[in-house]
């Protein structure tokens, strides 16, 4: 195209400069003020690797780290398994006019807040609820019995809250997939689960990849389901990072805490994408 | 195309119709309150504002996120605040986040004497008080006596007896009303860090030890109240409020002083630094601690009221709560919060950590 | 195995209950959450007392239905604002973003990418702590070497909008780079031939090309930030918004209006979603 | 006679690759001029350059004698019509051809009745509003067009437009749009990789190769008098014998092919190596099957059929020449007179030697591209 030179400068102004604001402003900036505050003592201001080494030195802290770290993986794990033959049905299986009504469905529940949510399944799993309720009545279970406050609870509710973000990318790849490759692959004589296996699972690697870093950060990063849903056992390490700031008011060691998740969630995304050799550019498209 | 233009247009002005009005609205008369939850019943806020004229906006808080706020804007963002008199002078040393009370506004003869020469004791900073009492209450157990007829004191709640019937808060009244229940006195252990660490570390192996008595640590009133309503939960530490609440519906269920002493709270009204309104601020304290509206409050929430006449308009079941409940020798047992010395909360925030992460 | 292909009716049976067990396991919460709405309880739990439109249409004094409830009508108040406000925001944004990253180069434009899809891969609570902070820092700065008070730096309603929109405006980018990159731009060339000049091809080709990804990227910020509660929770000040207001009475002892609100919130966002989604936008993330 | 349009030595470089190399014509008013050449020879970029989307790097392009240089393509009084016919998906077909209009600033009445009037003119009354996505392929292609003729351009430029359609629409709009051409008396400016679009269409058809023009002329001369072993074998079918030259006592020029079959050229050819290679071209219609003897300067060659082509009007024989591996075409006039010819026979062929032109060998390949 034939540009007059003026132009493109204030055409590229245009954009440049709102987005060179909002990422220096809003994301880089902070994030130097946080790794800044993470190196100071709070009230003197001065130096120190204090905030950090509370968090080696205290085996509560890095075991509430690991923990939520762990439980996040397995919860993106298990996320991918549900996501993937729930896309599939949808996707492959359904005629296409159902197909899109499941999405709508699918769609609803998370666009109501996370509290709400959550506070549904309080509602329904709480000793006095409406679970226990029924086994107790059709005689399943002879008393109530207290299925929240656990660890497998809270799974479960993470689960929940973060499912979509795994079911829309990965029927974004699905839809992709020509079924003349799975009728090619069982016209050759393949079994469902080598289908499954070559096909299918190989070809969703980008959408559950994408679905997997929504998922874990997501989960990692998320407060509401592990504080309500979680048992007396259970710290997540967001509400450490929360006790810290709100409740202890040490904004150092809450910045330090900060960026240990920061990195540690970094580091993990970084340790998936070179195992499943994407590239975080492309699985963000 | 005229459409997109339109819509455009209207989100624009809507736009810019909504920023000027959140910026306008500083202006504006309106009372911005930060409190806890129940502390501001929408009778009484109809009430004033038709008396005064000035609006009120309540934002709902706790002790820990009203300093939180505050500090992050730094005493601004509110008129005014509610927060207990042990937590003000030493956040007013560190982050300055409140402003001395001229008392000389304040309708000082309808406040129970006794009352305000603490709080204004408690809140002294360079010769200067801080806070209005308003409200006081107690810490002790919330106990339904069918289902755990022996629990006592905050150390019953520690028996294997009540396996998982029990609940607590995993907050600091629970590590200091366990304390004196244990024979320990952890207020004056508070201007010593060393040997606080010491009984802090005695509390932290003795709660995890008595884990597997408690079903769920709550953190919020509605867990609380459905718990114990529900009978899933026998015995907690609580305040009266929720005991009184729940024995309205179930005689079985009632608060107890436990014998060690109940640890008493009183909350007040305090400045934020920066408060845009100072006129609705001191008519809002002088409205509330009325003393008919200060009955209102008490008779709806069932918590004592610094107003002190508000007795003669108190209900006869609440008046009863309180000869039951609080009769002269429990509030003469009472464990009062003394000012909490900066550096205290982190000390018990990790020993708390540690006591919710242990198996 | 798909629609073509043919299959025993075990496993398609198989496969059918497992997707209606998921939808159970999708809308239990909610149904639950709306039907307690109606609950004639003080306690928005079990057990069922007998059917009442008090929660949203009582005035007092026992029960404050949601339309008579002034702090919570204020905090869906506030929230409608705050997305509206994001909404603008993170639509210009995320658009000069898209603009910025498909159509032009420059020096610095992989790390300046990179920076952008950065938010993904934090969590909101860092978010929410760093800008906080950062804010913070600004206005001690400001008071103490102006002597001016910038109240627009503490937590309260701008900041709550900057929060929101530093990781919203990025799925803007992305929702519309991706028809951006679709784009034809020999569109463009063909509207200049036709004599039009850069602004009538930007607003009557590019944009128009672009709208329907500009609405959905729009409605979606909306909705995000409707419902956000990690990041605002730091930034919030007087003015609550509907999730941390909820949250906060969940805390202290609730009645069945936060069933009434959730009630309304599922139908408005049912509502909202069938609507945006029966016009085609099928892929909403 | 007005040069609606006027090239004079336009260069334009992409770094060190060359894409239009001094190039230069004149189009008269009111003609249909066509830029013949495979993929990558530079006409697109020659086009946009008149189009006004590329700067060149040198030479000057005018309209009606007016100097374009520095003109914005939105001001310049040219419409081009794109490959991919870029018609806007978000308007329907009375918004797209007045789009221009509009951006002119007209207004009213005036712009649906001019916009009715081409649509009539180009055979789709009624379809204004229709979306683009109803369209068939040859009604977008007409849309395409009248969407630029409605500005009433100097010169009309057409990229490849037929490219999308298939073979049989393709044929049928060869035709529509020559006439739609002498019909509007508009000049064109067309391009294409497809010469038999070039010579159906054309008054005058320019062959570019490698960023320069080989050969201008009407689409006769270029078949009959190609002045490049390029335009040869790029124009029409053609087949390519390779030869060596010399000249015998006589000092005729003789090429040698296969080291065995000498044919007299009626060409001189300055032979300077014994050994350079030359390329001689006969077109298949040229060729005879078993002329027999005694005709005057006349190659004979004897050839093994190897397979017979049957299509029509269009039949051909392949054929080997004794003693090589090479395939010549030779036409098959379908009189069935040669009825009797089958596979695998011996057969012989000839031309005239008039009929043929010889061309230094140039390592152009046909087939690598497209």
């Amino acid at each position: 195209m034939m540009k007059n030179r003026r132009h493109i400068k204030w055409g590229f102004l245009f954009f440049f400069l709102p987005v060179v604001l909002w990422l220096f402003l809003l994301i880089v900036l902070p994030h130097l003020e946080l790794l800044r505050l993470s190196f100071t003592k709070a009230n003197t201001g001065k130096f120190t690797l204090d905030n950090y080494l509370a968090f080696f030195n205290e085996p509560i802290y890095w075991l509430t780290f690991v923990r939520t770290a762990g439980y996040s993986i397995i919860v993106t794990f298990i996320v991918m398994v549900i996501s993937l033959p729930v896309s599939f049905y949808i996707s492959k299986i359904v005629k296409e006019r159902i197909s899109g009504a499941l999405m709508i469905l699918i769609l609803v529940p998370f666009w109501v807040s996370e509290l709400i949510r959550v506070y549904g399944w309080m509602i329904l799993l709480r000793e006095s609820g409406i679970l226990n309720h029924f086994f107790v009545s059709i005689g399943l279970f002879k008393e109530p019995v207290e299925m929240l406050y656990n660890d497998i609870t809270m799974i479960m509710g993470l689960v929940y809250t973060s499912m979509l973000f795994m079911v829309v990318p990965v029927i974004g790849v699905m839809d992709d997939l020509d079924n003349s490759l799975i009728e090619a692959a069982y016209d050759l004589g393949a079994s469902k689960t080598a289908i499954w296996r070559t096909i299918i699972i190989p070809h969703c690697a980008s959408g559950l990849v994408n679905g997997g870093i929504i998922v874990f950060m997501l989960v990692l990063g998320s407060y509401l389901t592990p504080n309500l849903m979680g048992g007396k056992n259970s710290l997540w390490f967001t509400e450490q990072i929360y006790n810290q700031i709100i409740l202890y008011f040490n904004w150092n060691q809450g910045a330090a805490f900060g960026f240990l998740l920061l990195a540690l969630s970094s580091l993990i995304i970084w340790v998936l994408l070179k195992l499943t050799k994407q590239n975080l550019k492309e699985v963000v498209k | 195309m005229k459409k997109v233009v339109l819509v455009l247009m209207v989100l624009t002005i809507l736009g810019s119709v909504l920023f000027a009005q959140a910026s306008a609205e500083t202006k504006n008369p309106v009372l911005r309150i930060i409190t806890w939850s129940g502390y501001a019943p929408q009778e009484l806020l109809d009430k004033f504002t038709e008396q005064t004229g000035y609006k009120v906006e309540v934002t709902l808080s706790n002790n820990e996120e009203m300093i939180s706020k505050l500090r992050a804007t730094r005493g601004g963002g509110f008129d005014l605040a509610q927060p207990s008199q042990d937590r003000i002078s030493s956040v007013v040393e560190q982050y300055a986040i409140y402003q001395p009370i001229d008392y000389a506004r304040i309708n000082t003869e309808q406040i129970d004497a006794s009352l305000l020469e603490a709080v204004k004791k408690n809140t002294l900073v360079d010769g200067k008080s801080y806070a209005v009492p308003h409200v006081y209450g107690t810490e002790g157990l919330v106990v339904n006596k069918a289902l755990a007829p022996d629990v006592k004191d905050f150390k019953d709640l520690l028996d294997p007896k009540y396996a998982g019937r029990v609940s607590y808060r995993l907050k600091r009244p629970t590590l200091i009303g366990m304390g004196f229940s244990l024979g320990y006195d952890p207020f004056a252990l508070y201007s010593d860090p060393v040997a606080y660490q010491k009984f802090l570390d005695e509390m932290e192996k003795i709660l995890i030890a008595g884990k597997p008595s408690v079903k769920t640590y709550w953190d919020n009133g509605d867990q609380l109240l459905q718990s114990l309503r529900s009978e899933e939960v026998w015995a907690a530490s609580a305040w009266e409020q929720a005991g009184w609440k729940l024995h309205a519906e179930n005689p079985n269920i009632d608060y107890i002083a436990p014998t060690s002493g109940a640890l008493g709270w009183v909350d007040t009204f305090a400045i934020p630094a920066k408060s845009e309104n100072l006129d609705a601020a001191y008519a809002y304290i002088n409205f509330m601690l009325e003393p008919e509206n200060a009955a209102f409050f008490t008779n709806r929430e069932t918590y004592g009221t610094a107003s002190k006449d508000a007795v003669n308009y108190l209900d006869p079941e609440i008046k009863a709560n309180f000869t039951r409940g609080l009769p002269p020798e429990v509030l003469a047992n009472i464990n009062w919060y003394p000012t909490v010395p900066a550096g205290i909360e982190e000390m018990e925030g990790k020993t708390l950590d540690k006591i919710k992460a242990a198996r | 195995m798909i629609r073509s292909l043919p299959s025993s009716k075990r496993y398609r049976g198989g496969f059918t209950l497992f997707i209606v067990l998921y939808f159970i396991f999708l809308f239990a919460p909610l149904v639950v959450t709306m039907v307690l709405a109606f609950n004639d309880s003080m306690y928005p739990s079990l057990p069922w007392q007998g059917f009442t439109l008090d929660w949203f249409f009582g005035n007092g004094p026992e029960k404050y239905g949601i339309f008579h409830d002034q702090t919570n009508l204020r905090s869906l108040y506030t929230s409608f604002k705050v997305a509206l406000a994001v909404m603008i925001v993170s639509t210009f944004l995320g658009t000069c973003a898209a603009f910025l990253f498909e159509q032009e180069n420059f020096r610095f434009k992989n790390a300046l990418y990179f920076l952008m899809i950065a938010p993904l891969v934090i969590p909101g609570v860092i978010l929410g702590i760093s800008i906080l902070m950062f804010s913070n820092t600004i206005g001690l700065f400001i008071e103490n070497h102006m002597n001016v008070y910038a109240s627009f730096l503490g937590p309260g309603f701008p900041l709550v909008v900057l929060g929101q929109s530093s990781f919203i405006s990025t799925i803007v980018a992305l929702v519309v780079s991706a028809r951006l990159k679709k784009f034809d731009h020999t569109l463009e060339e063909a509207a200049y031939n036709l004599g039009a000049n850069k602004a009538e091809v930007l607003w009557f080709i590019t944009l128009k090309y672009l709208r329907p990804s500009i609405i959905g990227g729009a409605a979606m910020a909306f909705l995000m930030s409707f419902e956000n509660f990690n990041t605002t929770i730091f930034l919030v000040g007087s003015q609550a918004t509907l999730p941390i207001n909820m949250y906060m009475q969940v805390r202290d002892g609730s009645t069945p209006v936060i069933n009434a609100i959730s009630f309304l919130l599922i139908l408005g966002t049912s509502i909202f979603a069938v609507i945006n989604l029966s016009k085609g936008n099928k892929k909403i993330l | 006679m007005d040069k609606a349009l006027s090239v004079q030595n336009i260069t334009k470089r992409f770094g060190d690759f060359t894409a239009v190399n001094q190039v230069s014509f004149d189009v008269e008013d009111g003609k249909f001029f066509s830029i013949l050449g495979p993929s990558g020879c530079g006409k697109t970029t020659l086009l946009r350059m008149i189009a006004g989307f590329y700067k060149p790097d040198s030479g000057t392009i005018l309209f009606n004698g007016k100097n374009m240089d520095g003109v914005a393509p939105n001001k310049r009084p040219v419409n081009l019509v794109f490959q991919n016919l870029a018609l806007f998906p978000m308007m329907n077909v009375h918004e797209n051809i007045a789009f221009g209009l509009r951006r002119r600033g007209e207004k009213g009445p005036g712009v649906d009745k001019k916009v009715r009037e081409l649509l009539e003119r180009v055979g789709l009354p009624e379809s204004g509003k229709k979306q683009i996505s109803q369209l068939s392929g040859g009604q977008k292609q007409r849309i395409a067009i009248a969407r630029c003729l409605i500005m009433e351009p100097t010169v009309l430029l057409l990229d490849e437009p037929l490219g999308a359609l298939d073979a049989k629409l393709r044929e049928h709009m060869k035709v529509e749009l020559k006439n739609l051409q002498s019909q509007v008396g508009t000049t064109f400016v067309y391009i294409t990789h497809d010469q038999s679009e070039a010579m159906v269409m054309s008054d005058m058809v320019a062959v570019m190769n490698n960023g320069h023009f080989e050969q201008i002329g009407t689409p006769q001369e270029l078949y009959h008098k190609p002045k490049s072993s390029f335009v040869a074998q790029f124009v029409g079918n053609n087949n390519k014998l390779r030869v060596k030259l010399h000249a015998d006592s006589s000092g005729n020029t003789i090429a040698r092919y296969a080291d065995q079959y000498d044919f007299k050229l009626a060409q001189k050819l300055e032979t300077a190596n014994e050994n350079e290679e030359y390329d001689l071209f006969i077109r298949p219609e040229a060729v005879i099957i078993n002329p027999g003897d005694g005709r005057e300067n006349f190659h004979i060659l004897p050839v093994d059929v190897t397979s017979i082509l049957f299509d029509g009007g269009n039949s051909r024989l392949l054929v080997q020449p004794l003693g090589t591996e090479e395939e010549l075409v030779v036409a098959l006039p379908q009189t069935r007179e040669y009825d009797y010819i089958r596979s695998k026979d011996r057969i012989q062929i000839g031309w005239d030697m008039n009929k043929t032109v010889c061309f230094k060998r140039s390592d152009w390949k046909l087939y690598d591209e497209e």
